[in-house]
Parts: C-alpha cells; structure tokens; sequence
C-alpha cells in the first residue's frame, strides 16, 4: 500500500501523521510538496491538519488552490480515498470535495482536548473497524471547527448516511457540553457521496500511541492500511 | 485605483462571531442592539486604470479566493 | 589615531542632537558624554538611536550584569551558557537540548494578544537561531487582582496571543504558571519559555567571521512597528503609558513558520557560517552583536534591507523590531542555495552586507555613509552599575497567637482548590495546542509537563515556577526556594534535573529596595543551583514593571528543564488504584508564616516562608526520584503552595477526568502538647516534601531505602473511596471539589470583558 | 437603524492575513495587485432613532468592545 501526505504552507501535523502511518504502514508515506502539480501513485491521500497559510482569510481556502490540489480533487473523484483531518477537512471543504464549511468555534477560542465521537456510519473503508453507535476518543486542536451547511444538505448528508462521527458524552448521548465548538448537528466528520473521502476535526494520529494516552485513532488508522493493502 | 470589498455572511448562515459580539455589548450594558453580523473588509491596490475592467477583475478574485461563495456575499466598490 | 570623518547627513532631515533628544533616547548625561568621548565627535540621530538602544537596560544588563555573573553557570553536561542565544545542555547520544526564557511584559499590557503573541514568537527564534526545532513552550504569568477591572481583558488576550502564535506555528504548550496579586495591576507578567532539540555537532552561533561574505537578511520586511520596544522596556509605566501604543508589533506566526523551516532546511546544508535572531533593537543589536562575538566588523547597504513601508530612514530601519527577521553570514558562494531555500518556503531574502575586518559598523545609503561606529565600545564599554541596594528588614517569624482562628480544615481546603491562584487553569491550558508534535507525554496539569525526544525513548521534563510571597518576604530565599521548587517539579515526575533558565521579573532598579530584592533573589539562586547541581545556562532580566512608584512583587521565574532516561519511567501525579498506601517523604514542623493558607483563608500576608534547607532538599529528591525509577510509586506530587492537604486533593482531582474518582483517607497527628496547630500541618508549606502513594506490599520496602537514605518517610493514609477524608475531622467529596477546582477560573472568564 | 462600522489596521501596523492573500492573488495569476489590507466590517441592527445619539452609542461600542484601538481605527456608516 502506498500514500501521500500533502504538505502545504503552514501544515504542521504532517510528521504527525507521517510517524502514525509509518506505523501501520511499516513505511513512511510519500510527503507531497503543494507546489507539484503530480502526485505520486497512491492508495490512499491524506490532508493533513495544521495552519495553511496562517488560516487567513479563512481557513483552508488559500491551500485549496494548489497546483497539488487539483491533482488531488482528480484523483478522488477516480476514487483513490482522501482522509482530510483538520485543516485538511477545512481544505477540502473549500476545494469543493466536500460539502458545508468550518466556521469559528462557537466561543471563538481555540479549542484543545479529547472528545468523545460516536461512530454514525461503520461501512466505509475508514471507519469499519468501529461498530456504528461505538464511542471512540480522540484530540481535536481547532479554532475554525464549527461545521455549517445549508439545512438541505444536512438533510441530505443524513438521508445517504454521510455523517460519519458526532461529538458526544462518553456515553454516546448528543449534548451541547460535550460539543467543543458548536457544530451543527454536532457533526464531527462527514463522507463525500461515496464514502471515499472523509472529512474530521478530531485528530486519529494523535492518539495513535499508547503512550500518548490512547489508541483509537492506531485502530482506524491500522485499519485503513490494512484494506488498501 | 483602489477596491474595497465588502464581504458579509448570506442572511440564515449563522454567524458564530456576530452572536459573540451581540452578546458582548449586551453585557456591557449597550441596550437596543438588534442582530451583529461580522464581515471581512478588504482592500486592495490595483493598477487598472478603467473602472469596468478593474471591477471584472476583482469579480474574479471574489469568486475565486475572497469569498466563499457558498456562504458568503460580496460587494465591490471602486476609488480612483 | 584619529577618529574617522563624520558620516555625511543622510538625504532626509534629520533632527539635530540636543540635550532633550538625548534625554528621549532614556541616556544619561553621562552616558552621552561617554558616546561623544568613545567617538571623538557627536553622533548623529541614527547613531544616537544606536547608542540608545545599545546601551538600554534591555540589550546591555547594565543595573544587572555583576550580579549576574556570580550565577553558577557550569556543569560537565553544559554545552553553552549564558551569552548566545540560548543556553544548551547535553541530553546524551548526541542530542542537545536548547533552552531560554523571555519576558513580554510591557508590550503585554499595552496590547495583551499581540503583545504575547509576539513573545513566543521572539523566544522561539532564539532557539531555532542555533540550529534546534522547537518542541515544546511554556508560559509563566501573573496578573493583577482578579477584582481588577482590567484584569480580565489582559488574560483573555494575552492566553489568546501565546495561543494565536504556538499553535500556528505547531510547537505544543505543554505547560505553565498562572498567578494573581494587586501587586501586578498595571504590570502583568508574560514569561515566555521554548525548548528545543539539536544535533549536538550541529549547533549554530552568532560570530561573524569571514572576511567579505555575505551578510544576509531574510523573513519579513522591515516596517516603522516596535521602534524603541528596548527602550520602552527599560523605563517605568507612567499612567500616560497608553501614549507609547504605536510601537506595538503585530506578530505573524504563518511566516515564522516558513522562516524556521526555511532556516532548519538551510543549516542543513552547511551554509550557514553565524546566524541570530532580529529581536529587540532590530537589526542593530543583531549586526553589533554579530561583529562583537567574532571581533570582526560589519558594513550594511540599508538601500538592500527589504521594508514594508516607504521612506524608511535608516534610523527606522535600524531601530525597528518588526518580527520574524533573521540575519546571517553565509559561507562564500552558498547564497544560491539559500535564495533557492528561501524561495521555496515564500521567505523574502536579501544580502545586505559583508563581513569586514574593520571593528566597525558602518551604514550606507544612497551611496552615502550614513552611520560609523565602532563595534567594541558599543558593547563592551556599554555602562555597567553597581546601584545602590537595600536589604529588607528581616521579618517577625509568625507567632500562633497572632493568628485567627481556624476554620474547619475541609472548608478551608474547598476555598483553597478553588481560589484564584490554586484553581485549575484548564481554561488556558485547552486554548493551547499542547498536543501536536505527537511527543506530549504529560499533559499540562502535572508537577512537569514530559515530552519525548523524537524518536527516541528519552523524555525532557519541563516546569516554571516561582513563589514572589516569598521573594518579597525574603528575597535570598524566594530566589532559592524558586530554584529548589523547579528541581523538586522535575524530581516528581522522575527526571534528573539538569538545568535552569530564568526571567528576573522586577521594579525599578533605580529603587534601592527593589535592587535589595534583586540582589537577594540573585544571590539565594545562585547558593540553591549550586547546592543543586543545577546551573542557569540562559535567562532575562525585566526591570522596571511598576506604575507611580508601585513595584511588582519580586518575581524570579524559574524554568528547569529535566531529563527522564534509562528506565524510561515516570510518575504522574494521578492516584491509579484505591487502597494503596500514601505516604508523605520530607520533614514536617508546620510553617505557616508567608503561605498561601495565611493569605488566602486568615487574610495575612505576613510572616517568614518556611526555612528551606538544601541538602535534604537534595537527598529527598534523589530519593524519590530513585523510587520512580525502580517502578516503586504508583503517584507523585510535591508538596508546595497550600500544603499537604492541598497536595493529595489534587492527586485526588486528577483522577476525575478518567471516570470515577479516587479519594484519599489521612489519619493527621495525634496532638502532643508542643506539637504544631492542626493546621499548620495540613496547610503549612515546609519544603522538600512529596506525597507518594504505592501498593501496600512495597511499602517496607520504601521504608527501608528511606531509613538508609536518612529521608524523612511516613506512612499518612490511604486511597480509596469517593472523598478526601481527615480521621476525625470530617470529610469532603472529590466531585465537590472537582466542581470548586475546575469552576473559579472559567466562572471568571465568563463575565463580560 | 442600521449601522455598518468599518474597521481597518492603523497605517504601517503589519497586516499579515493582508500579506498572505496579495501573495496568494499572485500565484493565482491575477497581477498587478499592489497592498492588500483585511479589515472588518460589523453590522449592527439598532433601536435607536435619531442618528447623532445612533452615531455616540456606536463610538462607545467600538472604543469599548470592537475596534483595538491600539492598532485599529474605524469609521461608521448609518443607514436609517
Ligand atoms: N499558563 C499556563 N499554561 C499552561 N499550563 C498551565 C498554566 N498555568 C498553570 N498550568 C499548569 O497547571 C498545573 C499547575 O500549575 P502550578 O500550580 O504552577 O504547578 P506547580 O505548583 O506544580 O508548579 C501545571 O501542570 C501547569 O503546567
Ligand atoms: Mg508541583
């Protein structure tokens, strides 16, 4: 199996995600500068989280326009999977490969802790490894969390079973407490319309380590690894 | 010549930093104010020298990169 | 020899030197007589500026240097003291681990989130300049009364700035120290601290050397922002201060990001012959410092240096502190592969001088030589005071019979964990990214916070810290107890302490008491890292942080920087199990005087801090430190502010965020007749104490090895159950004091700013 | 009452956010852009009537709560 990590300006949870998939790879990914306009063969691509271009203006929208975006976008509209975590989910929503946007967190501070997420949807090659309703743990780091849509897409996100996790108390109930910045429908990440390409705020590589206090994120992430082959 | 454009949130897109603002000044004691919505400024330097191309130019930037075009609105106005 | 011509008046007017000029410049008429003297001429306006900021108490350490230099900076793991950028300490296989502490306290108030915000940027250069990656920053703060109107705005931004810039640029803040006292309204504290790590062979230094090459300028342009930072931070708040707010510097983390990277890929390549940071006094103190380590002279085109602004005189350009600049001597024929680095992280580059052999700084423009000024005298000739100090009147030790009454000890303790200074400070902690990087072992919360060394199983512990009621109180001692707390916080989590940075926080030196408390401060240090075996390889010193005559408490900030390596173990402070035995390692005689229980629970301030006795501080933390890394302990904690009781309620709280809580039950002294108040032995803060809890099995053995160590050790009580319990005094649910601990500060924060 | 408060970075405060998109205008080939500044621009829906005392209460939000004075200054616009 083979994967690339698109490293932008200001990314800064590439070698994150770098060291968790070499874990589960048994080698490191391909890092990808934003500049190159080819990507190497992949069977899996991922936006990594971080600061692109400071987050100003809004985030994501500068790296959205790399030339290595363009190649991305193609790649997974021909179905090569695209895991986008963070500022990778915010880049993605602004490149059109997913619907909706991340606003300001709701009180308007960054944001840094574990959350709970209950798994909405396990048939999809990233969150099969979880039973639909489990909760799972893991870190978000943000400001700019807040998923938005217009209520139609919600709808619609709902009715194809596109939501793929939801902030929740540790015993998987929806409560504003235990939604760290106000999303709407306490969504946490969301698939494209064939569950190729997710989008999340939480942070899989961070809790990919033992060490670091917990291992749901090396669970999903092993598993992705393993599927793609 | 000189552009500023406006760019504000289309109305029902919620406005997680105008909620803050308004409820901000309610506290501080200033009664009265109905919805706060925020929106981005920005100015730009431009060396067109005719006001229709500079505006189709700027048109462009808007929708390509200034504004998210799902949520957002944008109004352009030129100075010599 | 003759003194060189004059240079030629540059193309703009420029204001002619007068006594008033100079006296705005903050020299001294003699400081003044002294530059015309070193001349041989009057310099002109931009060579005044120089001078100015040269000799500031900022960039010269002229109230602090003698006292400074009686620090024990040296130990076989000490690779670079004081004097370079940063400090470094060798962490073994090679590594080194770079290290410095920096204030941001002025522009802090005047503008709480850039203010900061820029703080962090400028410590983070400092250790990047010698060619180490960021992996870790702290912050230690103070702020006024919480009573005080301003004081919620100023914590609001300025936990927001040190945010805004760490997590952008993607180096956890893995730790802290948050305080308050009306001392500090008008002069909060920012204390920002970066750790780094280094290839040890491959560490860079700021001596231009070589002859004719390149003087090279990259990151972001130059703008009029921040001329006369050092000055401003070198003279007292008057109230007027608001009118100095235009030299407040915006900071921009997405560019330090590209320069750290852009500069990390170029020292990679062996390019690099000197490198420094641009921070205060610009691009001045940058070339003169440059040319003075490596007795060497430096001549600029400042037509060449890239401004973001028009019309810039040289003067502005030399003075200004705009942020995320860096300057450096390449070696010859390397500046293609720097363009090309630059280039591709977007980093604006330019060469803008050469090295040269003549001792001098000389300054062109517009083909004129629009400033000329020996290297030498502007460093080393810069003044150096020896003010007049006073040692403070000894203090009355505490008499029990001055003190009130007590109320019921569980009270007292839900007071406490809840209080200002004791509260949890998660409300800053989760605005900071401490996370990313993936190497966070301990999370903010504990006694230090713990990151790993990158692939590697070694771990850096590091913590802040400083107790200014002692300070005030007996500055010797409150310097010392500052450096013996930073050791006992690395000691608890099992590291081996290895070094120290600081940041001397104080008033007005010109004042002879504040300079007694900055004496005893220095000197109470210096006797603790000795006796420690701890020496303070950087630090800062901020005077003048008072306002119409009213000084800060004397504020020491100590950052330690500890090494966890063999066994790999560490402890955190959490109790794990119930029905583990908890026992109290130290010697206890309950001193009350100048605690936090006397402060904040009997309304006094007075008294004598508890007498802190070095060698047992030494033998009681090589002793715990030992049962961590045998794998005997399952928690420990020090005991410090608030005491014993307020010890194991926080390892009681910190069990909480994992589900069920873990309480404790204690079983305090039998009274005797000359034995100390209750109290005074829950709340008294005697020093060199740790709780440790551990299996019931282990304990003959801790017994043991604490008899052969000749350390105080005593079995106090148990874990178990879902309150913290006193034998016969009552007891308190963990969940109620989770609520007092965890609620003060967002509570606080909640009203409107 | 409407009101539309214009704020902007005072004359030489750096503006990053600025900077960074007069460089990403570049790269996405629109040329001859000079500066770029960001600012913000906040509505607020009023109670007030009369537009001297609309404009007073405006200042004293924006001293109080939305411009940062030390690096900003700002402008309103009343619309009734
Ligand atoms: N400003 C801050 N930023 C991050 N962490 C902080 C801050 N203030 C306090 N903390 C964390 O809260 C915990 C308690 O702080 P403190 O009481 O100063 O610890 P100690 O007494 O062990 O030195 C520590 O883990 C510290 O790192
Ligand atoms: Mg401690």
């Amino acid at each position: 199996m083979k994967a690339a990590v698109v490293v932008f300006p200001g990314s800064n949870c590439d070698r994150d995600v770098r060291v968790a998939l070499e874990a589960s790879m048994g080698r490191p990914p391909a890092m990808v500068w934003h500049a190159e306009s080819t990507l190497p063969e992949s069977d899996l691509i991922v936006l990594p989280g971080g600061f692109s271009y400071g987050d100003y203006l809004r985030s994501g929208a500068m790296a959205a326009h790399a030339p290595a975006m363009r190649e991305v976008v193609a790649r997974a509209k021909a179905g090569v999977p695209v895991l986008a975590i963070c500022n990778g989910f915010q880049i993605a929503t602004e490149a059109g490969l997913l619907p909706g946007l991340l606003m300001s967190n709701a009180s308007l501070r960054f944001v840094c802790k574990d959350v709970h997420l209950r798994v909405e949807h396990s048939q999809s090659l990233f969150t099969d490894c979880f039973r639909a309703g489990q909760v799972v743990r893991m870190p978000v780091a943000h400001r700019d969390g807040n998923y938005f849509a217009e209520a139609e897409v919600l709808d619609a996100l709902e009715d194809e079973d596109r939501i793929a996790f939801r902030y929740c108390t540790p015993a998987g109930e929806l409560a504003d407490g235990a939604n760290p910045n106000g999303s709407i429908r306490s969504i946490a990440g969301i698939f494209n319309e064939t569950r190729t390409v997710l989008g999340m705020m939480p942070h899989p590589e961070r809790l990919a380590d033992a060490e670091l206090g917990g291992e749901d994120g090396k669970t999903m992430l092993d598993r992705i690894v393993a599927a793609l082959g | 010549m000189k552009a500023k454009v406006h760019i504000t949130l289309k109305p029902g897109v919620l406005d997680p930093q105008g909620k803050a603002i308004g409820r901000a000044l309610a506290s501080l004691g200033f009664s009265g104010v109905g919805e706060v919505r925020q929106g981005k400024l920005i100015e730009l330097d431009l060396q067109a020298d005719d006001a229709e191309s500079a505006r189709v130019e700027v048109r462009a930037m808007c929708d390509k990169l200034l504004a998210n075009t799902v949520i957002e609105t944008y109004t352009i106005d030129l100075e010599p | 020899m003759s003194a060189p011509a004059a240079p030629a008046a540059p193309a703009q007017a420029e204001p002619a030197i007068t006594a008033e000029l100079v006296a705005s410049h903050g020299l001294s008429d003699e400081e003044y007589a002294r530059i015309e003297a070193l001349l041989g001429r009057a310099p002109n306006f931009t060579e005044l500026g120089i001078f100015s900021v040269m000799w500031s108490e900022h960039c010269s350490y002229k109230s602090s240097r003698i006292w400074l230099k009686t620090l024990p900076t040296e130990a076989p793991w000490v690779i670079c003291g004081p004097g370079e950028n940063a400090g470094i300490i060798d962490i073994g296989d090679g590594q080194a681990a770079v290290f410095k502490m920096e204030s941001h306290n002025h522009p802090s108030y005047i503008e709480p989130y850039q203010g900061a915000a820029t703080g962090v940027g400028g410590i983070l250069r400092d250790i990047f300049t010698m060619g180490a990656r960021p992996i870790a920053n702290m912050n230690a703060l103070r702020f006024g009364s919480p009573d005080e109107a301003k004081t919620r705005h100023l914590i609001a931004g300025v936990v927001a700035g040190i945010g805004g810039y760490g997590n952008c640029i993607g180096v956890p803040t893995v730790g802290g120290a948050c305080e308050f006292h009306a001392a500090y309204d008008g002069n909060n504290l920012v204390n920002a601290m970066t750790v780094g790590v280094a290839d040890a062979g491959r560490i860079f230094y700021s001596a231009a050397a070589g002859v004719g090459h390149s003087v090279v300028y990259a990151g972001s342009g130059t703008g009029r922002d921040g001329i006369h930072g050092a000055t401003m931070a070198s003279a007292e708040f008057a109230s007027d201060s608001e009118a100095k707010r235009p030299t407040v510097q915006v900071g921009d983390p997405f560019t330090e990001k590209l320069v750290l990277e852009a500069c990390l890929e170029l020292m990679a390549t062996d390019a690099i012959e000197a490198i420094q940071d641009m921070g205060a006094a610009g691009l001045t103190c940058s070339s003169v410092e440059m040319a003075d380590k490596g007795g060497t002279g430096i001549e600029l085109d400042l037509d060449r240096v890239p401004v973001r602004e028009t019309d810039m005189t040289p003067y502005e350009i030399m003075l200004s502190e705009s942020q995320e600049r860096m300057l450096m001597v390449l070696k010859p024929g390397r500046e293609e592969v720097a363009q090309r680095i630059f280039d591709k992280w977007q980093v604006d580059s330019a060469i803008i001088g050469r090295v040269t052999d003549s001792g001098r700084l000389v300054l062109k423009a517009g083909n004129a030589v629009v400033g000329d000024l020996p290297i030498r005298p502007l460093v080393d000739e810069a003044p150096v005071y020896e003010r007049p100090y006073l040692e403070p009147a000894p203090r009355a030790p505490l008499a029990p019979a001055d003190l009130p009454a007590d109320p019921p000890p569980m009270q007292a303790l839900a007071r406490l964990v809840g209080s200002p200074d004791l509260c949890s400070k998660r409300w800053i902690w989760e605005q900071y990214d401490h996370m990313v990087m993936t190497d966070t072992v301990q999370r903010p919360g504990g006694d230090a916070a713990v990151v790993r060394v990158h692939g590697t199983d070694k771990r850096l512990a590091i913590t802040t810290d400083c107790t200014p009621r002692y300070c005030v109180a007996d500055p010797k001692l409150g310097g010392a107890q500052a450096v013996a707390e930073a050791w006992r916080n690395l000691s608890a989590v099992g590291a081996k302490p290895l070094a120290i940075t600081d940041c001397l926080n104080f008033g007005s030196p010109e004042h002879p008491e504040v300079m007694g408390q900055f004496v005893g401060c220095v000197l109470g240090m210096g006797e603790a890292c000795r006796a420690l075996d701890f020496p303070v390889i950087s630090g800062n010193v901020s005077f003048y942080n008072e306002t119409n005559g009213h000084p800060i408490l004397p504020t020491p900030t100590i950052g330690g920087v500890g090494l966890i390596a063999g066994s790999g173990r560490m402890a955190t402070l959490a109790f794990k199990a119930a029905d583990e035995t908890v026992l109290l390692i130290g010697a206890t005689e309950g001193h009350l005087g100048a605690s936090l229980y006397l402060r904040d629970i009997l309304g006094s301030e007075a008294g004598v801090p508890p007498p802190l006795d070095l060698a047992a501080e030494r033998r009681n933390g090589d002793f715990v430190r030992g049962l961590i890394e045998r794998g005997l302990v399952s928690a420990c904690h020090d005991v410090a502010d608030g005491g014993l009781l307020v010890a194991l309620a926080e390892m009681a709280l910190a069990t909480c965020p994992a589900g069920e809580p873990i309480g404790v039950r204690i079983a305090p002294p039998a009274p005797a007749d000359d034995a100390a108040p209750l109290a005074a032995w829950l709340f008294g803060e005697d020093q060199a104490r740790y709780v440790v809890s551990a299996p019931a099995a282990d304990v003959p053995t801790i017994m043991a090895a604490a008899r052969a160590a000749d350390v105080p050790a005593q079995a106090i009580g148990h874990t178990g159950g879902d309150a913290l319990t006193l034998d016969g005094r009552g007891a308190i649910s963990i969940t109620e004091l989770h609520r007092a601990h965890e609620g003060w500060l967002p509570d606080y924060m909640a009203a409107p700013i």
